[in-house]
């Protein structure tokens, strides 16, 4: 069980190298394989976590959520994408074709690329970067450049207003959530993020780093674009932000999207504070999925129990709060650490 | 060199999701901040004070209940009483309190949904779900005595169309008894909330001399610190007999026009609990002649303390079962257009909250 | 502290999260109505003493009452009665003013349609009760009659209330004719088998009681010997007893108006029940026929464009038309039957009017 | 040259840069230029990647790509004129093709002798191991400690300038 998708990829590559294919082939091969299997666990996962999403909604504000297609509703996504899909594809004509029609792709892209250095289980990582934590931060950083030009390409005052609010967030926010993750790559003096997982063996970084993970907690909320902080979005005051003028599937790709990054970032949040897919009795893999679905259920109810920030608050919370916040922990950090040393541990 | 910007407009509605309606909030805009609203109305606009016109007296009182169709009663009295008075009809000492409980009910009704629809309007779906769950109780009990939920039209000419059934007062004292526990929750998921303080607190203001200006009244005058309720001020019905007190809330801005109307549904529960006590036997109905006919010439203006501020009813009879004019003073439309004075210089997200905590309902604004 | 208010509205929220539901599944779980609900507004049609006070009382003009006199009486009685809910607003007015309960309030509440007239409800007279004398017409007379004409005698009344009280209280009226309290049971059980059996004997008891007590027997002893009552005919689209539907008379559960004239128009009597169809196809010619007259008179060189090739030979038309209205009402009608007809007619006339008065073609006689 | 796996992949990357390159410079819409200048900066960035540097190239992505070009397009939109469809400046005439070609040639020859003349120092000691944020942290921190953090004051002093020209005079 434990090593079940290693041992699925160990016997690919050894048949496709039976079949006479050379090394370099077999890899390409096996990359494609994994890529097309990351996306397709995705777009699942993302069905699953729309339908949880309502669910959880429902639950919170004594409904019963989608409960007539299946099973507790559990076919009603695929209902709905089906019916995205087939949606008419609305370009308005005042739009920058190009650019509105690039910008979902672009967005869900760059989401999907996340994936590639998050460890997955034990010896499940798509390509093990030495500067793995570095990556997920400028990777996620190129989101904003997609609502961007989802904003200004749809011509459209609500759009631009959403796309600007969104960039200055995102922008803002990057600093947080780079300088909230410092403190636990101090402790683990790598950037690499199976390293990390491996020095947390002992003890859970949110122990060592409660501070870190709140910041870091509250930051992503804001990079995801997640209630309380959906200022791109923002239904009461920008109708759907920069996604009004989209339609059908291209609306149902931003959507896909965030919810990639909203499991990309629980991901990374518990490899980084929660012991990453260490656990005992269960296979690693299981471990990561639980741990990232339990972080992301806690995004879900404070979506759902609060409301809105308001764009400036918004600002002065992540300049005037977490970014000292994050500065003050970094050095309180870097003193823990000089003292454990001492002590000789 | 410093940086110049264009204004820009913004227009919130006619279809837009804060509007409470069809209304239409042309912002202009410098950047993030407002530089002026201009409201446009009339987009629900049903002529009700010309419908008036061609029908009888008795035939009115549905429209009237649409009048202000979130708390459907007050409106509906406002305007039987208004009649009453032209023609000089009396009503039973029963039909009387029945009406100060059923009117109060719909206070409670209206100031949920107030509360729910600014939870909604600053993204907190959850509030708003709570406070109509709780709000289905009071139209449970509408139904059970009118036999309509929304749009009940259960006041008559002299008194009221039904008595109270026999399973309304357990289910009112239940629903009495739990009020302080909605409002407790309301206070820990909305009104506790931090952010959404952030958000209410000194955004709006309304200064007791501008809400004088334009003639604000209701929650809306009462939260800048001016303690002038009709009930009170000049009581009419039987208002004179509770024992009940004003919310007043200094400070003007959209947390204390919210505190205001938390406290105003306690004080509603505290006066049907006393109607109730003091309910007597008796006629439902008064004396009515079949065919109305006020005197030609006379005229009457009367005001009740609707759930939106004073709602009064000009009303104008020429000798027949119609009358020649009726004038309603909607208190949404005039508590609207302070708008524009309390949002300028603040944020566009602002503009939501301070729509949702004016409380407008456009049935009664457009008319 | 700062975050406080943030816990404790994550406290409400888990503590509802775990909490019962609230949802009502709707169409399988139905809602609770409490006895006043208003649903939709129903009316009784036996009851109707057509004195109109609803009409006045309601504000929205929902309500539509037409009656008519029988010969030699002032009373009025109601010929048709139609709600059109789609303007009700539902506000109890008509049903508190109504002296005799005609009108009231279901619990039914899903009153949603696909077109307009689904919405209204229409109270017609029923066709069966017509008298004998005008059914024994046949179709062809039947459709110059319109629905609910004011020729029909209270007959039609009398026999409508009597199949009404047969069907809600048999044994008071049944025992009027029948003496055994066993046979009123038998014949009360076949009446609500059959409607024909229904029909006829309420038509007997307000024509001949004698005979009436006559037949009844008879029946009842048939009855009584074979078993399955005589006659008994295969249930229609509508054939359930009427008394078991649980409803007071056949109009109340009938709201589209088609329905419930086919469900009056009974067993024995197909021809009424095509009678008010064809009556509609031949108000709809005339409908036809009179636009087109005005569209001739109106814009004659549009209409007569599409039949006349040539522009001086619709001038010419028009001019005809306009002089004598026989030529006008042969043209129109040519016109809505046969237009190819009519084109050779109308190039006939005016070829005729051109040899008669060359050069122009003003009108002639 | 033969066609290995890693010169395959630099000219896929090098074509895709220098393409997205000409579209800078040739698209007539400023947001399309400004969008293709991202494309660039990321082949740039995968071009580090290939080279086993993939700290550089995630350096390029964030600071390049995710950041200034943001702030390059903020600028053009704040800036912009109403018609997007020909905002960048228009073609010059024949002559100033000429002497443009003639000095884009001059660069480029002065740019190759002087790499071609330079003389390299002698490779110091052996590459640093590739993805060596540690070596790079002791160099920055420790060796150049001076230049990195007057380097962050002088960024500091811009930022704070920046905010001052924005925020405008309170009484103006």
């Amino acid at each position: 069980m434990e090593n079940l998708f290693i041992n699925i990829a160990r016997t690919l590559s050894d048949w496709l190298l039976q079949l006479g294919l050379s090394h370099f082939w077999t890899d390409l091969v096996l990359l494609v394989v994994q890529w097309t299997a990351i996306i397709l666990i995705i777009t699942l996962n993302v069905i699953i976590l729309v339908w949880l999403e309502r669910k959880i909604s429902g639950f919170i504000q004594q409904r019963l959520g989608p409960n007539r297609l299946g099973p507790f509703g559990c076919f009603q996504t695929i209902a709905d994408t089906l019916k995205l899909l087939t949606k008419e594809d609305i370009i308005p004509s005042q739009t920058d074709k190009l650019i509105f029609k690039t910008a979902p792709m672009f967005f869900i892209i760059v989401s999907v690329l996340l994936y590639a250095v998050i460890p997955m289980g034990k010896d499940m990582v798509v390509v093990d970067l030495n500067v793995g934590l570095f990556y997920f931060i400028s990777v996620g950083s190129l989101t904003t450049i997609a609502i961007l030009m989802a904003g200004w390409s749809s011509n459209n005052k609500w759009s631009l207003l959403g796309a600007m609010r969104s960039v200055a967030q995102m922008i803002s926010y990057e600093i947080p959530l780079a300088f909230s993750l410092l403190g636990v790559v101090m402790i683990a003096g790598s950037l690499n993020l199976s390293a990390i997982v491996a020095a947390q063996s002992n003890i859970w970084f949110i122990v060592l780093q409660p501070v870190a993970f709140v910041t870091y907690f509250i930051a992503a909320t804001a990079e995801l674009n997640r209630g309380p902080f959906d200022m791109p979005e923002a239904e009461q005051e920008l109708t759907a932000g920069a996604y009004t003028e989209y339609t059908g599937m291209r609306w149902a790709l931003f959507f896909l999207a965030e919810y990639t990054n909203l499991v990309a970032v629980s991901a990374l949040a518990a490899t980084l504070f929660f012991g990453g897919w260490q656990g005992p009795l269960l296979p690693s893999w299981m471990w990561i999925i639980i741990k990232t679905y339990l972080i992301m259920l806690v995004f879900m109810w404070m979506k759902w129990t609060f409301p809105r920030i308001r764009m400036d608050h918004l600002m002065s919370l992540s300049w005037k709060v977490l970014v000292p916040v994050s500065l003050i922990n970094i050095l309180v950090t870097g003193v823990g650490i000089e003292i454990f040393k001492g002590m000789g541990w | 060199m410093f940086v110049e910007s264009e204004p820009y407009i913004i227009n919130i509605g006619p279809q837009h999701p804060s509007t409470h309606g069809g209304m239409h909030v042309e912002a202009l805009m410098d950047g993030e901040e407002v530089v002026n609203v201009t409201i446009h109305l009339g987009y629900v606009h049903r002529s009700v004070e010309k419908i008036a016109e061609s029908r009888t007296y008795t035939q009115f009182i549905p429209y009237a209940a649409r009048l202000d169709y979130m708390s459907t009663n007050l409106p509906a009295w406002g305007y039987v009483e208004a009649v009453e008075k032209l023609s000089g009809l009396t009503v039973p000492e029963r039909a009387q309190y029945i009406r100060v409980v059923m009117g109060e009910l719909s206070r409670i009704a209206s100031h949920m949904m107030f509360v729910g629809s600014l939870a909604i309007d600053l993204a907190a779906t959850t509030g708003l779900l709570y406070c109509l769950r709780d709000r289905e109780r009071i139209m449970d009990m509408l139904e059970m005595t009118s036999g309509q939920r929304l749009l009940s039209s259960y006041m008559r000419l002299g008194g009221v169309s039904h008595d109270l059934p026999e399973e309304f007062f357990p289910a009112v004292k239940s629903f009495l008894t739990d009020v302080p526990a909605m409002l407790d929750e309301y206070n820990g998921l909305i009104t506790g909330n931090e952010i959404l303080q952030a958000r209410c607190n000194g955004i709006g203001v309304l200064t007791p001399e501008t809400a004088l200006a334009y003639g604000v009244t209701g929650p809306n005058l009462r939260a800048s610190g001016i303690s002038y309720d009709l009930r009170r001020a000049d009581p009419y019905g039987i208002y004179d007999r509770f024992d009940f007190n004003i919310p007043v809330a200094q400070k003007g801005d959209c947390m204390a026009r919210l505190m205001v109307r938390l406290e105003e549904i306690e004080q509603s529960a505290r006066i049907i609990k006393q109607a109730l006590e003091q309910m007597p036997e008796g006629e439902i109905l008064g004396k009515v002649p079949k065919v109305l006919k006020p005197e030609k010439g006379r005229e009457v203006y009367h005001r009740t303390e609707s759930a939106k501020g004073e709602l009064g009813y000009y009303l104008l009879a020429d000798g027949t079962d119609k009358p020649a004019r009726l004038h309603v003073r909607a208190p949404s439309f005039i508590n609207l257009m302070v708008l524009p004075i309390i949002s300028r210089g603040s944020k566009l997200q602002d503009i939501i909250t301070n729509i949702a905590t004016l409380d407008p309902v456009l049935g009664e604004s457009d008319r | 502290m700062f975050g406080k208010g943030l816990l404790k509205g994550l406290g409400i929220t888990a503590k509802h999260t775990f909490e019962r539901e609230i949802t009502q599944q709707y169409p399988e779980e139905r809602p609770h109505l409490q006895d006043r609900f208003r649903g939709s507004l129903a009316y009784d049609y036996p009851k109707c003493i057509a004195c109109g006070l609803c009409i006045k009382a309601c504000p929205n003009n929902v309500l539509t009452l037409e009656t008519y006199k029988d010969e030699g009486s002032r009373k009025k009685k109601v010929a048709y009665y139609a709600i059109d809910l789609q303007y009700c607003l539902f506000c109890n007015l008509c049903v508190e003013i109504c002296p005799t309960a005609t009108l009231y309030f279901t619990h039914e509440f899903e009153l949603t349609s696909y077109d307009r007239e689904g919405i209204k409800k229409e109270y017609h007279r029923p066709p069966e009760l017509v008298p004998a004398s005008k059914t024994a017409a046949g179709p062809a007379e039947e459709d110059k009659t319109p629905p609910g004409g004011e020729t029909d005698d209270k007959k039609v009344r009398q026999m409508e209330a009597m199949k009404t009280a047969l069907l809600k209280n048999p044994a008071k009226t049944l025992g009027k004719i029948l003496p055994a309290e066993e046979d009123v049971a038998i014949m009360s059980s076949l009446m609500q088998e059959d409607d024909k059996i229904l029909t006829k004997l309420a038509q007997l008891l307000v024509e001949d009681r004698d005979k009436a007590a006559k037949v009844a027997t008879a029946w009842v002893k048939k009855g009584r010997s074979s078993g399955p009552p005589p006659g008994a005919v295969p249930p229609m689209a509508d054939g359930t007893p009427r008394s078991a539907a649980g409803q007071s008379s056949a109009e109340e559960t009938a709201p589209p108006a088609a329905d419930s004239r086919e469900a009056e128009g009974g067993v024995g009597l197909p021809a009424e029940d095509k009678a008010p169809l064809g009556d509609e196809a031949d108000d709809k010619r005339v409908r036809q026929v009179e636009a087109l007259k005005t569209a001739l008179l109106n814009n004659p060189a549009k209409t007569l464009g599409k039949i006349l090739p040539a522009e001086e030979d619709v001038v010419i038309m028009s001019g005809l038309m306009k002089a004598d209205d026989k030529i006008l009402a042969k043209l129109t009608q040519l016109l809505v039957e046969d237009r190819d007809k009519a084109a050779k007619v109308a190039t006939a006339w005016v070829a005729r009017e051109k040899k008669r008065n060359p050069g122009e073609g003003g009108p002639s006689s | 040259m033969i066609m290995n796996m890693d010169s395959l992949v630099f000219l896929i990357i090098s074509a895709f840069t220098i393409a997205s390159a000409l579209g800078v410079v040739l698209s007539r819409n400023i947001i399309h230029s400004a969008l293709a200048l991202i494309l660039t900066f990321l082949g740039v960035a995968m071009n580090f990647f290939d080279l086993g540097a993939s700290f550089l190239g995630l350096v390029q992505i964030l600071v390049y790509a995710g950041a200034i070009s943001v702030l390059i397009i903020f600028a053009i939109m704040l800036v912009m004129k109403p018609d997007s469809a020909a905002t960048n400046p228009p073609t010059p005439s024949r002559d100033t093709h000429f002497i443009g070609g003639l000095l884009a040639w001059l660069v480029m020859i002065g740019v190759g002798m002087a790499i071609g003349l330079t003389r390299w120092p002698a490779m110091a000691s052996e590459p640093a191991e590739a993805d060596a944020v540690g070596t790079l942290a002791t160099l920055l921190l420790g060796n150049y400690v001076v230049a990195f953090e007057a380097a962050a004051i002088l960024l500091l002093l811009a930022a704070v300038g920046a905010i001052i020209l924005a925020k405008g005079d309170e009484n103006p």
